[in-house]
């Protein structure tokens, strides 16, 4: 059977093609995106870098349980949303999603102690890393099983349209994810109805172990499938802030003028495992350096500085950044443990748990 | 007052709270134009147009997500899943995200959400358009659920599930449809959470649920006639459940009868039963009876699917020969 | 509301736009199909219409419990898929699945004798009108629960495979269909794991009774969906079954020789409501007789009668199937309902119910 | 014999079975190259190549759908559904199809696939992801279902499973993966439908589920020093289910616990508490008591989560109270 196997070339990771980055397209440089915005991107990659670093170590030092999905190396999907949406839309994100979690304004502390189970955790500890929610501000939650959040999402757009606001939901979810059932009802349904949401799928190759290429019957797994729901094609490269926010900012404005959905395929990569200690070792020899060379974060400093912002303010950002992931770390290692009564409230409306008279 | 079925109770229940409340929206498959594939909703688009009451695609995972949304972002909603079986093909959207939301987002999600859906067999439409799936939802955390017996019910129950803030899912039962009953004038609003003794009695409980609540009372009709007093109570709510109600009654009586459409393993009348053997053990005068659909999957042919689910022969029948 | 209503054009019924059949297309007579086989589409199709038209007769009549879809106008489809494919091969249907059962050989006296809920029918009177099967004619059953046998047709696809048998699986389904999940997961699956699979969508316009292009976001829900699975869109006549069985034909050479799934739109109508005694008025006037017009079975037998056959041959072929129709009738109707003892059989493989010892 | 972990003994029942059985195929996520996200697969596409072995894209119905439609065209089939949670994306796909095929075809379609998949808490993953579903799957007519709880029992009864021409939906328990336990050498078939008395005993029935059993070892044996005997017994497979062993042991001590991870309502608990509660009431002694998990969704964080999930304490103290 092994010359199968290397026939098919798919389970022998060195005959594996890596999938390296395209190149960085200078040519974002120029949209007119102002730089204050720039600057608010540059400090939210900043943060969701720092922070899931963070989570990284504390992790290793088994102070977060359960399990954790980090967005390292995916910063610029999240923060070039982010930029592009106002505080009263609505977000919608996977069990991967500290990132987008962060870049609504979150703050950093409740999140943190939510990932060490925490009694100030966002969640009293009773959602963990997977579930990351704050209501207030618009970050409806993070959905662990794949496909349900973009089906909710819909419905949260619906519910702008009812309510005659223009707010937009924008739901994001991973290349893997473009194969299941609620993908696909969810992409049909918001087109119909018309739906101001956004769907906005992170490509980064890989679903949790398995690159979504060997299981997925088009190359791009959104982008080519936009058709199939009276939908553009839109690909963007999910490295370059400017790029994504762009893309946003378009699907944004339909979405706000009564236009209808918009489906966005960010090409990006993870720097680590699907989750907690996966060592991402069924990565081809040279996929990870050549992404990690296209570091979306570097990349946009050196930007910046292009767009003549000084070296001084990017480090400024970097510090004051890293004071707040002290801070945050120290909020969470020194609040409690959730106490015993918080196991049988708010399962219902009344906050208890009764299922009897 | 006036005489309604039980179908047409459906629609009158939602029209009520579609007056009272201009937030309140519907979505479902056929539910619109067609007025419903079981006439429930006929008339509803009409008052209350299109933005209201809107058909959808066949995606029920689409339809509850999208009533999911919409009901934790301020809208309540009601969703319509034509067939109870189909509740499979959306079962992770009410099971694994309606039903948890709150809990594990630390009580910050909302979904004031009903799900109705039509229940049960007898309408000779096979294994995957006859089930009772009541239990499907009963042994979910986070959901209640409702199944009404009567048109006045059917009402009441249906409005109590659409103002509560937590999501229900309210099972019509397709037997009943065609089934009449007095429907006062004015508002009606019932009180989720509560049994109702149908019929009084002394000799033994019998606990029924939807189709099964005319068939118990049928054969309480007939034991009586043989001597033996059967209280019967029609559950009404799973969840919450009025456990006051049934535990005095069987203090009372000493005997437990429970009558299922579901099958056998896992019902309702298995939690009942459980609750009644541990919490009021030394009140029982005899062995806890289930009367249920046997475990088998629901057969086409009038005949078997007679043969299958509970009739008020076998509840007397049953009563009858363990009481003896 | 109401203007609203008249706005969206979709709720009354008088505005909505009739939806006609495509002009019949001559050129298909001239496609290299060996007499013989047409002859025996034709026969196919006096079969199916002849049983339909007896099988609503008797829910007329109350005979018929339940509930049954007829095919009644949708013949073609049936015929011309089943002209294309080998006795060994596998075809799934849904709950309008008399017509594939009656195509695949299963004999008309067991399929009407389950119709009427009898102890000689097809399943014994387990099944009933949804769940048509009969293994040992390749008749892997009819499903009701829509889209799940697309992905089970997959799975003797993916037998065949195994087997290195050159099988192929069928599997039909409705315009409607194409929205639900499964439908999505089969068509990616297949596609990936390069089943001999051929989906046939029937788009006869309709869900039960909602049109089904107000809930899909592109005009064909199969044809323009082909090319997000890297499938070519093939759209076909559904009333012209030299048009299916060519179609069929081809899809069934590529997934035998290797090359995969193939998915087909064939385009119909159905001449009566959705189920049993639905009228069908939600059709907009007009729209029901233009299809009648286009008759697959009238039109077919102009094309024999062009292509030399005898009118002779026809009508006898017509009076064959009317007396098989008349002698299934009375088996059925002879047949006794099933023994209470048919009730606890046949949940598992020992025959038996047993759940506990 | 050899000492091996429960989640080797996985790879090991497979490896069994598909050396035995050259047709006999296996499909799930991440199941080949990576050897299963809880590396219970390892092992097996080396030596059975990717044609037998085979990653699947993220959906759950179309790996149901497949290995169904393989299974009833002469393939046996192994589907693996990640976490058991997700049995809620393929419900239908299971419940309505696989479990159903047989009887609504009148005898003709067979479809001989195991659906193996990680169950149950103890691992912080939150609601989503640490659920104990077995009674999803119990209470649906046409479907054997199996839980063990060591590694030979897993061994044996996974070979079991792959034999038996039914589907079976086969536990995996997430916190047992690590534990450890000998193993005999050479094949290993177990049977369906035999519980184990794990630990004699003469004043109560205990009787409990994969990670529950060892929980209800450990409080047997500080219930043994404080004076109560208690019987111990490991259900392993919940259909079929063992009714004679159980009721057997009832009827010798006259008192039963179940202990369940799933919540509360309408658990295998219930089931078989409403079993004895009917046919041996006359030789209880006391109340049946059910420990469960409380009704809620399952909290992520560890002191949470450890607080919901009945423990050993929990059920020593249990039966302290109630016996004494
Ligand atoms: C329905 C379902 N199936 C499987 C899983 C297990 N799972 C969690 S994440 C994941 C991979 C998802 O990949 P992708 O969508 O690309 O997102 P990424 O993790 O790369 O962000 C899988 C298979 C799940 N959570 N839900
Ligand atoms: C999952 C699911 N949802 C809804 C239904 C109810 N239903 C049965 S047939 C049907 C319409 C299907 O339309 P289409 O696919 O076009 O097939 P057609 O009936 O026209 O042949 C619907 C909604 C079902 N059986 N299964
Ligand atoms: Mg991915
Ligand atoms: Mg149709």
């Amino acid at each position: 059977m092994s010359t199968d196997r290397a026939e098919a070339g798919r389970h022998d990771f060195a005959l594996r093609p890596s999938r390296p980055p395209a190149p960085v397209d200078h040519a974002n440089e120029d949209l007119p995106i102002p730089l204050e915005t720039r600057v608010e991107m540059y400090r939210l990659q900043q943060e969701l870098r720092q922070f899931e670093k963070r989570a990284y170590d504390l992790f290793m030092q088994n102070l977060v349980k359960g399990t954790s999905h980090l967005s390292l190396g995916q910063e610029a999907v999240a923060a070039g949303v982010a930029a592009a949406i106002r505080p009263d839309d609505y977000t919608f994100a996977t069990y991967r999603g500290h990132a987008h979690t962060l870049a609504r304004g979150v703050g950093m502390g409740p999140v943190m102690a939510e990932l060490l189970g925490r009694e100030d955790g966002l969640l009293g500890g009773k959602g963990g890393s997977m579930h990351l929610t704050s209501v207030e501000h618009g970050m409806m939650g993070s959905y662990a099983i794949v496909g349900a959040h973009l089906c909710i999402a819909n419905g949260a757009a619906w519910s702008a349209q009812i309510r005659g606001t223009d707010q937009v939901a924008v739901a994001f979810f991973g290349d893997g994810t473009t194969n299941i059932g609620a993908f696909h009802e969810a992409l049909n349904f918001a087109v119909v109805w018309k739906l101001p949401v956004i769907f906005v799928c992170e490509n980064n190759l890989y679903m949790e172990y398995t690159p979504s290429d060997f299981v997925t019957a088009v190359p791009h797994p959104a982008a080519d499938r936009a058709p199939a729901y009276g939908l553009e094609a839109v690909l963007v490269d999910g490295n370059d802030a400017d790029a994504v926010y762009e893309a946003a900012r378009k699907a944004v404005e339909l979405a706000r003028s009564g236009g209808g959905p918009s489906l966005i395929e960010a090409m990006t990569y993870r720097h680590g495992g699907h989750s907690r200690a996966d060592p991402g070792k069924y990565r081809p020899d040279g996929e990870v350096d050549a992404w990690l060379e296209r570091d979306p974060i570097p990349m946009y400093h050196q930007r910046l500085l292009r767009l003549g912002v000084a070296e001084g303010q990017l480090t400024e950002i970097q510090q004051e950044v890293a004071q707040r992931v002290d801070d945050a770390t120290e909020y969470a290692k020194a609040s409690a443990p959730p106490g015993d009564a918080a196991l049988m409230t708010d399962v219902w409306a009344d906050g208890g748990s009764a299922w009897r008279n | 007052m006036a005489e309604l079925n039980y179908r047409e109770a459906v629609a009158h229940g939602i029209a009520q709270e579609m007056r009272r409340d201009p937030l309140l929206v519907m979505l479902g498959e056929d539910i619109a134009d067609a007025g419903g594939v079981f006439k429930t909703t006929v008339g509803l688009l009409d008052e209350f147009g299109p933005e209201r009451v809107r058909d959808t695609p066949i995606s029920e995972q689409a339809i509850i997500g999208a009533a999911a949304g919409a009901a934790m972002t301020g809208i309540p909603t009601i969703a319509e899943i034509m067939f109870s079986d189909f509740i499979a093909v959306c079962f992770d959207m009410i099971v694994n995200e309606v039903a948890k939301a709150r809990y594990m987002t630390g009580g910050q999600i909302s979904v004031p959400m009903v799900i109705r859906t039509a229940n049960g067999g007898g309408s000779r439409f096979g294994a995957q358009h006859s089930q009772s799936v009541e239990n499907w939802c009963m042994m979910i955390p986070g959901l209640k659920v409702v199944a009404p017996s009567t048109p006045v019910d059917v009402i009441g129950l249906l409005a109590a599930s659409i103002r509560d803030p937590d999501p229900v899912v309210f099972f019509e039962h397709k037997s009943l449809f065609a089934t009449k009953g007095e429907v006062p004038d004015g508002e009606i609003v019932d009180t989720l959470g509560t049994a109702a003794v149908v019929r009084q009695g002394t000799d033994c409980t019998i606990v029924a649920l939807a189709l099964m609540v005319p068939r118990a009372l049928e054969a309480a009709d007939r034991l009586a006639e043989e001597g033996i007093s059967a209280e019967v109570i029609d559950v009404r709510t799973l969840v919450p459940l009025d456990t006051e109600t049934l535990l005095g009654s069987v203090v009372k009586t000493g005997r437990l009868y429970t009558v299922e459409e579901n099958p056998r393993l896992c019902g309702w009348g298995a939690e009942i039963t459980s609750i009644v053997a541990e919490e009021v053990f030394w009140d029982l005068d005899g062995p806890i009876v289930r009367i249920t659909t046997p475990h088998i999957p629901l057969p086409s042919a009038e005949a078997l699917e007679d043969l299958a689910i509970p009739s008020a022969d076998r509840v007397h029948d049953t009563v009858v020969k363990t009481m003896g």
